[in-house]
């Protein structure tokens, strides 16, 4: 048999064996006793194969570090006949922003968190952590000691992203640019200021 | 009861700032401090069924506002601030600076927190499947499960068990939905021993796999011993049951 | 999109999902919306392609009333590679969850265990129990007279925590329309069983 459709299928059992765990490359290359190359070069094989078979219901993904097989997007509403009730709206709007805050500054303190959103964000915290998408990662070495919040390999996976460095970078508002605009808006406000002032309310 | 009622879902002072700043078409570099202050305000009456602890965050950002407001309306430092051509200028510190930085990196998490929502909602399309039972295998598991772990992973394999959990519970649910009545049942089950001779062991009546269906079975044939429709024969001892057709059925 | 290959692999993402419970004839039938006629023919199709392609690691085995995937036999010995030596997230997700649960909930039969998870978790219990996490509790006053598990201080020192009351605290509020399902209802059902009554949260 074909070695490289060899080492594919091998892959592909383990893969499906582990299921959402997933494994990583290293795993992989070391349960199939092939370099990782070999092993990437037969995964994006397989990649391939699911995506051009019109028969298969299944793909390949990398979640949080791991290869995983997971069914294709496309049949999502039919799979929805499989759980019936549709896997849920995610999380308020609040542990939302607390999720993003800790995802792209950690390892954050809550007051850190609660300082950005202007509000208390406690109980967006303890849900987080309930959830298994933030975990304690130590004790800023500060005053009081305050907990230092991160993400999970958990968060990963459920939010699509290989890595952190997968997250989308935030968007700066063109900072470089803005601040030379913020300088002459500056000025024009001071030039403006006096104008102004007589007028408005006081 | 009235204090626990939200007028709009504002995620705390900030946002509802951002709320007025877009609605109002701001410049956010350029805020106009008055306007803005008062809006701010305003919508602050129109929320006071706001919980306490909440309308105390809110209420400090409007105190942020007002000073910010009345700094700017100080008269600015004289002298050479207007010398033509801005040699000696001497940027006197902007007090909205620092609530627009404020704003801007509230703004970046919260932008980043639909991004995030919406890769959630693009990963949650995939479906995956538990691991395979290595037990089955024939592997002993001899992992420490306490092996540098802590309580949150504890806590996140508990999540995966829930959130695999809560999207198989309905599989059962739906799948019953799709048995057959007891009644129906029991025609099924005469049309199969019928077709077999007049004879039929007890166990192929039961090789569908789910619960429902199987108590529906089970049900099924219990009925149809009641009405005399069926026998039930065992050889011996833990022989196999044979289901036959009641000859000359006693009924009446 | 040709309609028999897209029936085998809606059919194909629904049996990777059921994993080792399989799926029968009549509930494949009702999840693709197809006749038993159609679904045969198309799991045929299936295991045609399954066993022709030699980059395929998986098979179709029907059993008793049902169909499963599983990996193909020819890499049994590769799997065994898999289970001699599994990576440790494969092996700590069973007992993590059974301590979870038994943490949470103690003092708690094997049984009770058994239907949160919906799998067996027996030997998971055992291998806990041989680690010192949990410890038997006394028995049940039912049926049986089933033993009651309980975690040590030993658990509790290995996880950093000072008491029980000490455990994060399970995310059971309403607040999270997400957790409104059935299952998790249920659950916070048992766990609230000893105390109030659910009153109207006015």
């Amino acid at each position: 048999m074909n070695d490289s459709k060899r080492l594919a299928a091998v892959l592909e059992s383990f893969l499906f064996v582990a299921g959402e765990e997933g494994l990583t490359l290293k795993q992989l290359a070391a349960l199939s006793v092939c370099t990782e190359g070999e092993v990437t070069e037969a995964l994006d094989g397989l990649l391939a194969a699911y995506e051009s078979r019109e028969d298969s219901g299944i793909t390949l993904r990398q979640y949080g570090g791991g290869f995983q097989l997971v069914t294709k997007a496309e049949f999502a509403e039919d799979m929805k006949r499989l759980f019936e009730n549709p896997p849920a709206k995610l999380m308020t709007q609040a542990a939302l922003e607390v999720l993003a805050i800790i995802a792209y500054k950690q390892p954050v303190t809550r007051v850190e968190v609660d300082e950005i959103r202007g509000v208390k964000s406690e109980r967006a915290i303890q849900t987080l952590a309930s959830k298994g998408f933030i975990t304690e990662k130590g004790r800023l070495e500060a005053s009081g000691r305050p907990i230092l919040y991160a993400t999970t390999p958990y968060f990963l996976d459920r939010f699509g992203l290989n890595s952190l460095e997968d997250l989308p970078p935030l968007l700066l508002e063109n900072e470089e640019e803005e601040d030379t605009d913020l300088f002459l808006t500056k000025f024009q406000d001071m030039l403006e200021a006096q104008d102004e002032e007589g007028g408005s309310d006081a | 009861m009235s204090y626990n009622v939200k007028l709009e879902a504002f995620e705390g002072p900030l946002d509802l700032l951002l709320h007025l700043i877009n609605r109002l078409e701001i410049d956010i570099y350029d805020i106009p401090m008055a306007e803005l202050t008062n809006q701010y305000i305003e919508h602050l009456h129109t929320m006071r069924v706001l919980q306490l602890d909440e309308l105390s965050e809110y209420l400090v950002l409007a105190a942020t506002l007002i000073e910010i407001k009345s700094k700017m309306l100080l008269p600015v430092h004289e002298g050479d601030v207007f010398d033509d051509d801005g040699t000696d200028f001497e940027p006197e510190e902007d007090p909205r600076e620092e609530l627009i930085a404020r704003i801007l990196e509230y703004k970046q998490y919260k932008e980043a927190a639909v991004q995030l929502k919406e890769s959630a909602e693009e990963r949650a399309v995939h479906f995956t499947k538990q691991p395979s039972d290595m037990e089955n295998y024939g592997s002993i598991p001899q992992a420490d499960p306490a092996e540098e772990l802590d309580v949150f992973d504890l806590v996140s394999a508990f999540q995966k068990m829930l959130h695999r959990r809560r999207l198989k519970a309905p599989l059962s649910a739906s799948i019953t939905n799709n048995e057959r009545s007891v009644g129906e049942k029991m025609d099924e089950i005469m049309g199969v021993i019928v077709r077999k001779g007049g004879h039929c062991v007890f166990d192929e009546l039961f090789e569908e796999g789910d619960t429902g269906g199987l108590v529906v079975t089970f049900l099924s044939i219990l009925e149809l011993m009641k009405r005399r429709d069926v026998v039930v024969r065992q050889q011996g001892n833990f022989d196999r049951l044979l289901i036959s057709l009641a000859i000359g059925g006693t009924e009446g």
